[in-house]
């Protein structure tokens, strides 16, 4: 994964002719530290637009990215401007739009609303600083910075776990519902099976896509129907569906796992594979607010180096400790590239 | 009482045959007061909501609906580019209720129509100007297709077209949906290592040019299109065969059939042809405000130009005051969206303002019913002179 | 007075007791006025109507009639005037609050509907519990004691007009009403039909003391069923009568405004004495064997959406220049033949020659095109589109007339409608106007002028003169016989055998879908037509 | 457990909510009105349903009212359509919209404890092989449907306001000659939707799933409308399309845990292919009220 955004960079730097920019209004110029962050509008307030393609209020992904940078924004009494279900279609107007209430930065949650980047440059937007949390990343242009993150190496992490968790309990059969089958959740469950696989190489897993990221509905059926099959431990890869799903696989004393965020301890989930964009973002607003934030480069999270993204086994399974060490083990030598999620996950799925 | 109320253009005509030119003045006196009172009261519901719901200040939403689609040039150049597309949808249900039919999937054929010139603009070879006009020829194609589903099932199997309608518009998302993510159909082709699920976005020289720039008053020109197309519709309805004999079928089928309208190429046709509008706005939007086709690139304009003209009845010209008026909800709502006023508030208020502008004059209507009724019993309460019978057997 | 019955138990629905024959009248309608748009439907009407009478309501198209009557009936709001029953005055909001105070009608266009049962129907419109049994019953009840048995638990709409007429009626009756009003209910029927109709009525208000109103433009109708007379004209009362002091000719003379010629009033009338109509045939001049068919109808089978054969090996020859008269019964396959005479319905066998060449029958206008023109049963069927101007219902289908290849030329189409507006008499406010504003025969004009105007070779006229006044008719028939003399092959369709021994030249009689005989006027006599007509070929 | 019961038991999960809608539904089309607000009736039942139960604490209590919830857009719908009226179709699209809004919005707003329905096992019954589980063993709120879709059929069929229904829908012209108030017909009948509806919304997110979230009636509302339609416009065949359109998504669903690979937008897809082609051999046979969709206004014809 990592390759691609290197390359990227790479792009960028030879482009550059003449030196790094800094200091006074060096946009669209690489490698700009713009002046007098965070204020950067310099109009009294910290305003932080935040653009995001999902809901936030799915006590998922999206949630997520909003919850941590509220939790910052109030420490430091920022103001944020939360516009979320984008339609990709009308990224670009939206994006128009938050330039116009006179904000410092604008965030955009996800690759999804990628159209949007360019507004950074019209006049619209003179001056603002744009931060991106792209997934598995954007190109990169001088006039953003982004925050990328692996979903090969958490989700194939993910199933290590999860395969430590299912020999530990005798499970052989492992269940993922996900909404509309869209790359990220195809390479999500790939990586994840190949997880698994790495640990009970006859395991077996079954995919379910729902159509609808939100529809508990639906996502119940899914799911009672792998339960009905022997499944043993479910993944629900979802958004507003997730609480739904999980509840079924606690009523027919299934463990589960779940997605973006820590919720050891809530119910009896058994593993929490974190990759919570918000982590990400606030560390992008440390950064903003030490004045160092640099536009034009990409800043990818290392699985085993950063503190995000990362899998936790709950204390609900017993003998969590030694588990999660070998989990730890295997973020390592992933982090060490002696272990290549994404190709695994090409074999694995 | 008569079949005016029925039809909105004669609506006007009778209402005003029967007004005394006195109080022509007391009419428009109290349109204007019932207008302002249901837009008023749709606003004060919204900026109720808002508060309740975020510390914005109620004012919030009056300013930035304002703000979003009519104060600046920039506001009201977006409100046309909103307007386009819901226009151009709305002549073609107009055409297709004209003819009795009322086809609900313009959402849908809106989708295929985008698909399809998506397909061809990011594979037709060519002078720009040249495969610009074959994308937008393809999006009507494709959404004409899509209605000929719906047309074929109607006039061969008898297929109720509501249904038919409603129900291709799911599975028309699924087909872009399908092609989006589908690396040897159209999906993106980046170095990215997670391809999303939408289309290259088509190159620049494809894209319709806007006129005029941000700040000031800018619009793509694909509103001439639209206006071209009022134009055309217009005219046609009321002047050609064509439209005479559309006319006759919506009425009568029966004695449409017995002069020699076919029910089925006739009405056929309309739906082909409403479908063929539906997948021509998808083109625009393609090639004026989107570049690039994604699950949910219809943003419900399908919906909203079917809307138009339902209000509008089965009048072409007054479907563009109606678009306009969903432009600019579109637009202030975009608007106030980005003031952090959630999105769902967003739509509550483009609600509560629909119906706020549908009820004036059909509140008009039902007190003039009522009238009417008072007026016998008063009339019956006065005692007319007893007549002398003639003739009576004694 | 009694209010409509809601558990039969206790008040049978019109048992006998006879009312008292109280001074006050049943009916007291005083200064009723409405205004529809610049048309004054009803002005300053005064109409009495007693207890134990028939009263009749004579008048020409769109004198008022049925306005006046849907007045009282609480369908329209008049614009003033007051409606007095048994000395109290009323305000009749909606025919729910006419049926409280014991007023019931028959309408001129039917109220029952296809898609539900007789019983259904009947119940229909009143309140309490449903019980089918009881309702159906009843309804056998009523058609026992009135002679108007029709099956409880059929569909309407696989019963004849006839039969449906009888289901309007019997839903009236049983409703117990003190007033019942019938709005041209013998249009619909055959002359045996109207017959039973009116001992019906007799026996209503005679054993009953009902008051009854009877809608017509039928002379003799009136003449012979009514007790007293009030004669509209252009929405005022022109006079009042008792029957036993007035004849035809003075009714008509009231109804219309002028003298009407003895002819007509004999069409009128439906009084034919067979040697003067005979003559007058000669006198018109039979185009005889010699000259050539126009329409040539051989061997068409039709069969309906429920398989039932509605045509049965029709053939039928209408020669230029000569009208074909078709009697028969209703529902004995006039309406298909009319059905695929303007192109509506496909063939399952047999086909159609209009002038020698065939026509693909079914396809959309194929007879229009062909050279048929079409008077349809029901004008608002496939007769004119009431929802579009008047003018625009005079071209609907030879737009050509005003039109260039593309584009329909409004001030052509305007010149057009005046000129057949003046021609043919039509009253409208202006050409402007939608179809729907105009009344049934004034309406029914629309379609002649329509039709004859872009000069036929045939032309097919089914009941003509349905609804029909006295002027009309006169008219319509002038029409019609000018049509065969200047060439076109007039093939008339009518349930009323006066009418069709009066115009036709020959008189075809068909049954059951199929032709059972045609005889020259000479030849042509009612008992053998009358039996033909059951069913008995010569 | 075996492959057909899954499947069963998940059809008859999916199928119940589309079946308390379908009764209402019948009813209002069969009044004259194709009601395409049912999607926000579905909508408002499910969310004040589970507001209910958070509020008393009481599944029953939630139940009811979500069932309110659904009448009250259904006064809404049929006042605007029924006695100003407005286009209905105008009016459901919006009203859709509405009830989207409003129940996101108030889900954000207030914060619940939800209470799902409890599970009930019919005793003998359920042992039925193949059957047993899938109709006896529910949640009992799903029992629900033995009262609502007789009493459906019973008022339609059998009753002198359903015998005024159906006339409205057939001829509202000749219907409000004989005295009936053709447009308080079809607003009564809307309503009657709407408590169906409601009552619908309401058992997908109390007892079906235990908790509300955005827009979890996704479209069903619509699926609902095609059910109708698809059934002839009988009741009977009307709760066979809501059985149909549910059986075809518990297969989708299924289906991969069964380990058959099928192309996800194809399955989703299935069942609008399905209504389509079923449509294609019934519509022929059924007639639709002649009045259906067709606004009554007294004075024409
Ligand atoms: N709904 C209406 N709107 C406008 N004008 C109307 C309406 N109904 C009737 N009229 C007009 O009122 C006049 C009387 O109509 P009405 O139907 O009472 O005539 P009528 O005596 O019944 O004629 P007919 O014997 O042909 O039925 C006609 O000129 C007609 O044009
Ligand atoms: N008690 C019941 N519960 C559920 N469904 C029923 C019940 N009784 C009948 N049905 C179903 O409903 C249908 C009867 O309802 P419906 O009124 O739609 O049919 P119908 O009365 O024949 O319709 P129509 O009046 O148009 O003929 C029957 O065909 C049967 O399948
Ligand atoms: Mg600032
Ligand atoms: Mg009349």
């Amino acid at each position: 994964g990592g390759d691609d955004d290197d390359t990227a960079g790479e792009g960028e730097a030879t482009e550059t002719t003449e030196g790094g920019g800094g200091g006074e209004d060096c946009w669209g110029e690489p490698e700009c530290v713009p002046p007098n962050q965070p204020d950067v509008n310099q109009d009294g307030t910290v305003k932080i637009g935040i653009l995001s393609p999902g809901d936030t209020n799915d006590n998922g992904y999206y949630e997520s990215f909003v919850v941590t940078a509220r939790e910052f924004a109030e420490a430091n009494d920022w103001e944020l401007i939360i516009v979320d279900k984008i339609n990709p279609a009308d990224a670009q107007e939206q994006a128009r739009n938050i330039c116009r209430q006179s904000v410092d930065m604008v965030a955009i949650a996800a690759g999804e609303l990628a159209d949007a980047v360019p507004v950074a440059e019209e006049d619209v937007c003179a001056g603002t600083v744009w931060y991106v949390s792209g997934g598995a990343g954007i190109e990169q242009t001088p006039y953003f910075f982004q925050t990328n993150d692996d979903v090969f190496e958490s989700q194939y992490t993910a199933g290590v776990a999860t395969g430590l968790v299912m020999k530990a309990q005798g499970v052989t059969k492992a269940g993922f519902v996900t909404g509309p089958e869209l790359d990220f959740a195809v390479n999500a469950f790939n990586a994840w099976t190949a997880g698994i696989k790495s640990v009970l190489p006859d395991a077996e897993t079954i995919a379910t896509y729902t159509g609808d990221f939100d529809d508990s509905a639906v996502g119940q059926e899914g799911a009672q129907a792998q339960l009905d099959q022997g499944v043993g431990i479910m993944y629900p890869y979802l958004g507003g569906a997730t609480d739904a799903v999980a509840q079924l696989a606690f009523e027919n004393g299934v463990l589960s796992i779940t997605p973006g965020t820590d919720r050891c301890g809530e119910e009896q989930f058994a593993i929490s594979s974190i990759f919570s964009p918000g982590d990400f973002f606030a560390a992008a607003l440390e950064d903003f607010e030490a004045g160092k934030v640099t536009l034009g480069v990409t800043r990818t999270f290392e699985i085993g180096v950063d503190p995000v993204p990362t899998v936790k086994i709950c204390d609900t399974v017993e003998g969590a400790a030694d588990l999660q060490a070998q989990v730890d083990d295997v973020m390592a030598q992933i982090a060490a590239g002696e272990i290549d999620p994404a190709a695994e996950a090409g074999a694995g799925g | 009482m008569s079949a005016a109320d029925r039809v909105g253009s004669e609506r006007l005509g009778t209402a005003s045959a029967a007004a005394a030119v006195g109080d022509r003045a007391r009419r428009i006196a109290v349109n204007v007061a019932l207008y302002t009172l249901a837009f008023a009261t749709a606003l004060a519901l919204s900026a109720l909501l808002v508060v309740v719901a975020t510390d914005a200040s109620p004012g919030t939403v009056f300013s930035a609906m304002y703000e979003g689609s009519l104060k600046t040039g920039a506001a009201r150049g977006l409100t046309l580019d909103e307007a386009t597309p819901v226009l151009i949808v709305g002549l073609g249900a107009v055409i297709a209720s004209r003819a009795g039919i009322i086809n609900i999937g313009p959402e849908g054929q809106l989708l295929i129509g985008a698909t399809t010139a998506t397909a061809v603009a990011l594979h037709a070879e060519g002078p720009a100007w040249l495969v610009i006009g074959l994308t937008l020829v393809a999006g009507a194609a494709g959404g004409a297709l899509w209605a000929g589903i719906a047309a074929l099932l109607r006039f061969t199997r008898g297929v109720d077209v509501v249904i038919s309608t409603l129900l291709l518009n799911f599975i028309a998302a699924e087909v872009v949906s399908y092609a989006v993510g589908r690396p040897w159909l159209l999906q993106e082709t980046t170095s990215n290592l997670q391809k999303l699920p939408q289309s290259d976005r088509i190159p620049e020289e494809l894209q319709l040019p806007r006129l005029g720039s941000f700040p000031g008053f800018n619009v793509s020109s694909a509103v001439f299109i639209a206006a071209a197309l009022v134009v055309v519709v217009a005219f046609m309805m009321a002047r050609s065969r064509w439209g005479f004999r559309l006319k006759m079928l919506g009425y009568n089928p029966t004695a449409a059939r017995k002069a020699g309208v076919s029910v089925a190429l006739m009405g056929g046709g309309a739906l082909l042809l409403s479908g063929a509008f539906a997948g021509l706005s998808g083109g625009v939007m393609l090639t004026g405000t989107v570049f690039r086709l994604q699950p949910g690139f219809s943003q419900g304009i399908g919906f909203n130009g079917l809307l138009a003209a339902l209000i509008a009845r089965r009048n072409p010209i007054a479907v563009v005051p109606v678009a306009f008026f969903f432009g600019a909800l579109r637009a202030g709502g975009g608007f106030l969206a980005s003031t952090g006023v959630p999105r769902f508030l967003v739509d509550i208020v483009q609600a509560l303002l629909v119906l706020a502008a549908l009820f004036p004059p059909l509140f008009l209507d039902l007190a003039r019913r009522r009238r009417e009724l008072r007026n016998a019993r008063a009339a019956a309460r006065r005692t007319a002179p007893v007549p002398e019978t003639v003739g009576a057997a004694a | 007075m009694t209010t409509p019955i809601v558990d039969g138990a206790s008040d049978r629905p019109g048992t006998g007791e006879a009312r008292p024959a109280s001074p006050v009248p049943a009916v007291e309608l005083r200064g009723i006025t409405k205004r529809f748009g610049s048309v004054v439907a009803c002005d300053r009407v005064d109409l009495t109507v007693e207890r134990g009478e028939i009263h009749g309501l004579l008048g020409q198209n769109g004198a008022g009639k049925s306005t006046l009557m849907k007045i009282l009936l609480g369908l329209i709001t008049p614009d003033a005037g007051q409606i007095v029953i048994n000395g109290h005055p009323v305000v009749v909001k909606d025919p729910l609050a006419a049926a409280a105070i014991g007023v019931a009608m028959v309408h001129q266009h039917f109220s029952v509907i296809p898609a539900l049962t007789v019983w259904e129907n009947v119940t229909l419109g009143e309140t309490g519990r449903l019980d089918p049994r009881r309702a159906a019953r009843e309804v056998e009840e009523i058609g026992a004691r009135y002679g108007l048995d029709v099956d409880p638990q059929a569909r309407v709409a696989d019963l004849t007009t006839g039969q449906r007429q009888r289901v309007e009626i019997v839903k009236c009756l049983r409703r117990n009403p003190d007033i019942l009003i019938l709005d041209e209910p013998t249009s619909v029927l055959t002359l045996a039909e109207s017959q039973d109709l009116f001992r019906v009525l007799r026996r209503v208000v005679q054993d009953e003391g009902r008051a009854v109103v009877l809608i017509s433009h039928k002379l003799d109708e009136i003449l012979h069923a009514t007790d007293r007379v009030t004669i509209m004209r252009n929405g005022a009362v022109v006079s009042r009568v008792t029957t036993g002091e007035t004849d035809a000719r003075s009714l008509a003379r009231e109804m219309v405004g002028r003298e009407v010629s003895l002819r007509t009033q004999a069409a009128a009338l439906g009084l034919i004495s067979e040697a003067e109509s005979a003559a007058r045939v000669g006198a018109a001049g039979d185009p005889g064997e010699r000259a050539d068919v126009v329409l040539r109808v051989v061997d068409a089978h039709v069969r309906g959406p429920d398989g039932r054969r509605l045509l049965d090996g029709l053939s039928l020859d209408v020669r230029r220049g000569e009208i074909l008269g078709l009697a028969g019964v209703e529902g004995n396959g006039q309406a298909t033949l009319g059905q695929l005479l303007s192109s509506l319905v496909e063939l399952e066998a047999g086909h159609v020659e209009v002038a020698g060449r065939r026509v693909a029958c079914g396809r959309p206008g194929a007879m229009a095109r062909a050279g048929v023109a079409v008077i349809p049963e029901d004008r608002h069927d496939s007769g004119c589109v009431l929802d579009m101007s008047v003018a625009e219902n005079l071209v609907l289908d030879h737009l050509d007339a005003v039109s260039s290849r593309v584009l329909v030329n409004p001030r052509r189409m305007r010149e057009h409608a005046a000129a057949l507006i003046e021609r043919f008499e039509i009253k409208t406010p202006s050409p402007d106007v939608p179809m729907r504003s105009l009344s049934g025969g004034n309406q029914q004009r629309v379609l002649l002028a329509r039709e004859l105007s872009r000069s036929p070779r045939v032309l097919v006229a089914l009941q003509p003169t349905h609804g029909l006044d006295v002027g009309a008719i006169e008219y319509m028939t002038n029409q019609i016989r000018a049509a065969a003399e200047r060439g076109v092959g007039v093939l008339l369709v009518s349930t009323e055998l006066e009418e069709v021994l009066a115009l036709s030249h020959r008189v075809a009689v068909i049954h059951g879908g199929r032709i059972m005989g045609v005889l020259p006027r000479a030849e042509a006599d009612l008992e053998r037509i009358g039996m033909m007509m059951g069913g008995r070929p010569l | 457990m075996n492959d057909l019961t899954t499947i069963l038991s998940s059809a008859v999960r999916l199928t119940a909510p589309l079946a308390f809608a379908g009764s209402g539904e019948y009813v209002a089309e069969r009044s004259g009105t194709l009601n395409i607000s049912i999607e926000a009736m579905l909508l408002a039942g499910a969310f004040f349903g589970i507001l209910g139960t958070s509020v008393f604490g009481n599944v029953a209590l939630g139940l009811a009212v979500g069932t309110l919830a659904g009448l009250v857009v259904a006064v809404i719908h049929a006042n605007f359509s029924h006695r100003l009226a407005a286009n209905t179709f105008v009016v459901g699209l919006t009203l859709n919209v509405l009830l989207l809004g409003l129940t996101s919005f108030l889900l954000e707003t207030i914060d619940m404890t939800p209470k799902q329905a409890g599970e009930i096992e019919i005793p003998v019954l359920k042992e039925i092989p193949v059957l047993g589980e899938a109709l006896f063993v529910n949640r009992w709120p799903i029992y629900l449907l033995l009262v609502v879709v007789p009493v459906a059929w019973y008022v339609v069929a059998r009753t002198r306001w359903g015998l005024e229904v159906r006339a409205c829908g057939e001829d509202p012209q000749a219907a409000d000659v004989t005295g009936i108030d053709v447009n308080a017909r079809r607003r009564q009948s809307l309503y009657f939707c709407g408590l169906c509806a409601g009552l619908g919304g309401a058992y997908l997110s109390v007892a079906q799933v235990g908790l509300f979230n955005q827009n979890m009636t996704a479209g069903r509302g619509f699926i609902v409308n095609a059910a109708v339609i698809f059934g002839g416009w009988r009741l009977g065949g009307t709760i066979a399309g809501c059985f149909l359109f549910g059986a075809a998504d518990a297969m989708r669903l299924a289906l991969p845990a069964l380990g058959y690979d099928i192309n996800p937008q194809l399955l989703i897809a299935g069942p609008y292919v399905l209504a389509l082609v079923a449509m294609m051999f019934f519509a022929k046979r059924n007639r639709a009220p002649a009045a259906l969709a067709v606004p009554f206004e007294r004075g024409l014809k």
